[in-house]
């Protein structure tokens, strides 16, 4: 699926939902199934920090694409995360690094992703595009 | 409680009549930054109006009136801690500011290569990484006093710190995280049976005991003013006068100074040789007025209210069986720190803010106070004067919420 | 000066509208400090009324609101005075706390025994001492730029000063005393051309000069928010990246660090770095409106009707053939220094007071300046965009009234 | 005369005197006729500093008594400096000592000597008492 239709998707799964509760419960159930990631993985080299919440993101090229996955010790940090994978995983570099985040405040999550909040998920987006730098950088000097 | 009007006192801080999505404001986060009250925003409001003009170089009628509203604001706050002279209350932009200033000049007057600062293991970064800054610049070495279980400082552990090089303690009056009220009268004689001088950080202290510094005999003694209901960027430095006297400026500046050339300079007497340039005059008359509301209503009043809060905040999460208090000393202030089992602090404080709970989440500026324990942040309560026991129900039940949800 | 909504102007500033002695209010004591939009004020009041909560500790509505209009406010401040990112903006307690936080951090990081740093013969106090202590510490020393009768820097000889041990140079955009507008875009070119940085104090500039420090291409540039209609205890700091990530931190406390353990202490980035402790975050987002209450009349219209004032002020002082003006620079803002001859500036000051004139009167914090021209004082009037000719009128007219009464 | 009834005459001649603008004249007039101090203590010794005005005081004992002269470079300020010698010089300590000097609040003068006008007055009142102070322990110890 092509990232936009991902986001589609989700502004209609949140659409179906009502309150915050519900949204959260949501997340919650995302978090939780997130599928963790390595052991190997869960250390300071792929933190990062935020004051409040730790994110930990590991990133893989597989065949021009990129393959995503993330843990974090707040559950809804995590559920948020999980959305932002489902999003970006599996598509090139190019694709990721044209993706409008704007969904993300009709889904009703902005003040998440928010700098000020410092859950370290504005890192975690940041980061996950850096990855894409990086990888278009060295297809490119192959 | 019936003899507290808090009815009325709740009425004298517009901000907490309002709805946080749908639910009444449980403000919970005094800890972090307490509420302003009518007469301080008022006052600010009124010396924008009519009076601000520049103090100290007063030769015009406006400039007349505030300079002896910024000089009774320094009176003020040396009645309110009991101080015996103003010239002792030297205004700063916070606690922070306060603690570097002392560490800082301390550092340049008397720190040598080898000396030692006593600290404590729960001790704010501010009165930490200040002093960390100051012993590297010098070679020092900070020592620090374990704590207990419960919260409390191990004062065995802390006489045998002393040595032949300790030149500072700096410990704080009440913990930010734990709550725990520390013994400082007893804590500040024995810096002084080994002759060494020290700082309390009031930051939680001076809004929530009775605070009087030369029954304290503490050399220093630092808080906030947004912490006691008043205005942002203005703090306290008391000093004894000797040690005022002694310790060498810290910024350089306007008003600071008695001569300049380029030469040589020379600085002016207390307070002025530690306020360098304009001061914050209008924080400061602002935190004076905040300081008056508090003496209006009573400071006992106002510290037995919040004692009954605090066992009855005490009782209520004791019935929370996943609740794990972090701070259970025998001598403790409105504050609450824990976790509730296996669900993230930060979740908690995200939910419950959804039921217009507001707390703080996370380390509260105290790392070293996490590693402690081992753990990674808390959920903190943390109360205050306007507080009620509706609000701590309310508290309550949002938790009950949390672990429903989560489960 | 038709086109400028100078009646408008004085309604947005209440103290403008009120009686001294009987007489109108004719503040001209902007130098000091300035007075305060409503927009200012009202925005702090509310603040204080609805919106107050801790910043940066984000888990609850109203922090997490306040955070962001903290956050606005740095952005509001960048795109001010022209910055490239909001980084590079940190908020401090004024111009003498931006100051000695370079100082001592260009110090500490920088600094080696032997070093020079330049400065100007019209510096304010608050950017002397802080320099000359930081010299004592590290054992470098002042190199000082000579100034012109007219009150102009000698740029022949401040090329002259350069040598290989020049470290920073830190000189004033506008003299608060002189009024003298430096020509600081060539004095930047002329330091970066011996590859050394340079701080400009904008404590008199910034409300007065349009400025762009990327068009300056300055490396640090400092201001206070009580001098540009702000609050007090505000005050900004801003710096190029490059620098600002070079130079260790200045004060230790919460928010500017990343990790704390007692061994070691790790720092966050910027702007937090530099920003220890609880900032005066009502203070900034004041400040902010204030920035916005300018960007609103427009600062070229501003501009042009303080250059009238100036020209005005000029021609009417000119009148009085007993008055020995100070500052005489083709480049100056609005700011007179004058002596009446024979007549002592307090006794002046004093005098034209009774007729509600407000001036300031004295060494304006540049004792190295009054020492230059041998005198011991001045009487300074300094005017600013809510000023008019009418009050220049007043002040020619009491100051006659000064000599007629000394005769 | 007693200090008491000197500051009495005081408050008289001002009660005479109409707007600030006659007071401020009667201070100037003062200012001029106060006998200068003798060069040799117009010097950093006998200073007393204000940041606005300068002072300089000087205080002789004769039998008992003391003598000021005093001297600012400022008008006003040297007025109310003479108004302030009048009503101590040629007392004893102990009258010096025990003056109240409410009287300066009736003459409308009270900012002028508030601590907050750095014109050097406070300073110099307090110079004046501890010569005053030095004087007494003087005696005592002859
Ligand atoms: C040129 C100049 N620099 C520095 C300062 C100091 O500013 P502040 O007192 O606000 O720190 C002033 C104001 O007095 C000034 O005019
Ligand atoms: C115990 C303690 N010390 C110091 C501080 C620092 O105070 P401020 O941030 O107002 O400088 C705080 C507040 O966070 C505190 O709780």
């Amino acid at each position: 699926m092509e990232i936009i239709d991902i986001q589609k998707e989700i502004v209609e799964e949140f659409a179906g939902l009502g309150e915050w509760m519900e949204r959260y419960n949501y997340l919650i159930d995302l978090g939780k199934s997130l599928p963790l990631i390595d052991q190997a993985y869960r250390n300071d080299e792929y933190l990062i920090r935020g004051c409040q919440s730790r994110v930990w993101l590991n990133a893989d090229l597989r065949e021009g694409k990129i393959y995503y996955t993330a843990d974090s010790d707040a559950i809804i940090t995590k559920g948020i995360a999980s959305l932002m994978i489902r999003i970006f995983t599996g598509h090139t570099p190019d694709e990721i690094l044209n993706t409008d985040l704007g969904f993300i405040e009709e889904i009703g999550l902005k003040e998440h992703l928010s700098p000020t909040r410092s859950n370290g998920l504005v890192s975690m987006i940041n980061q996950m595009r850096y990855y894409a730098m990086a990888y278009k950088a060295k297809q490119q000097n192959l | 409680m019936n003899d507290f009007p808090i009815e009325q006192i709740r009425k004298d801080f517009p901000i907490l009549d309002q709805l946080v999505y749908g639910k009444p404001l449980a403000y919970l986060d005094n800890g972090a930054t307490t509420q302003k009250p009518l007469r301080m925003i008022e006052a600010v409001n009124r010396l924008h109006r009519e009076q601000n003009a520049s103090v100290h170089r007063s030769v015009s009628f406006l400039s007349d009136k505030i300079t002896q509203a910024y000089e009774e604001a320094r009176t003020t706050v040396q009645k309110f801690i009991g101080a015996s002279k103003s010239l002792q209350i030297i205004f700063t932009s916070g606690t922070t500011g306060s603690i570097n200033l002392v560490a800082f000049s301390f550092g340049e007057g008397i720190l040598e290569p080898g000396d030692e600062i006593i600290i404590s293991t729960m001790e704010h970064h501010s009165n930490i990484v200040p002093w960390q800054m100051v012993c590297e610049r010098h070679g020092a070495r900070l020592r620090i006093i374990p704590i207990t279980d419960e919260g409390d400082l191990d004062l065995d552990a802390y006489q045998n710190l002393f040595s032949d090089r300790t030149r500072m303690v700096a410990v704080t009056h009440v913990s930010n995280v734990l709550g725990t009220i520390n013994p400082v009268k007893e804590i500040v004689q024995i810096a002084h049976s080994h002759r060494v001088p020290i700082l309390l950080d009031g930051a939680q202290g001076v809004q929530h005991e009775p605070v009087n510094v030369v029954d304290l005999d503490c050399d220093f003694y630092v808080f906030s003013g947004h912490k006691i209901y008043g205005p942002t960027g203005i703090g306290i430095l008391y000093g004894k006068e000797e040690w005022l006297e002694r310790l060498p400026p810290y910024q350089g500046g306007g008003d600071m100074i008695d001569r300049v050339t380029f030469e040589k300079t020379t600085y002016n007497g207390l307070p002025f040789k530690f306020e360098a340039g304009t001061t914050n005059f209008i924080g400061a008359i602002g935190l004076a007025e905040s300081l008056n509301y508090l003496t209006g209503i009573g400071l006992d009043k106002i510290i037995r209210y919040e004692h009954e809060l605090r066992d009855y905040a005490t009782q209520k999460l004791s019935g929370i069986k996943q609740l794990r208090m972090y701070g259970t000393s025998a001598e403790k202030a409105a504050i609450f720190s824990f976790v509730l089992e296996g669900i993230h602090p930060f979740d908690t404080g995200m939910i419950i803010d959804k039921f217009g709970v507001a707390v703080r989440t996370g380390t509260h500026c105290t790392m070293p106070l996490m590693q402690r324990f081992g753990i990674e942040g808390t959920v903190r309560a943390s109360l205050c004067l306007y507080n009620t026991t509706d609000e701590i129900d309310r508290l309550h039940d949002a938790l009950n919420s949390v672990i429903d949800l989560m489960a």
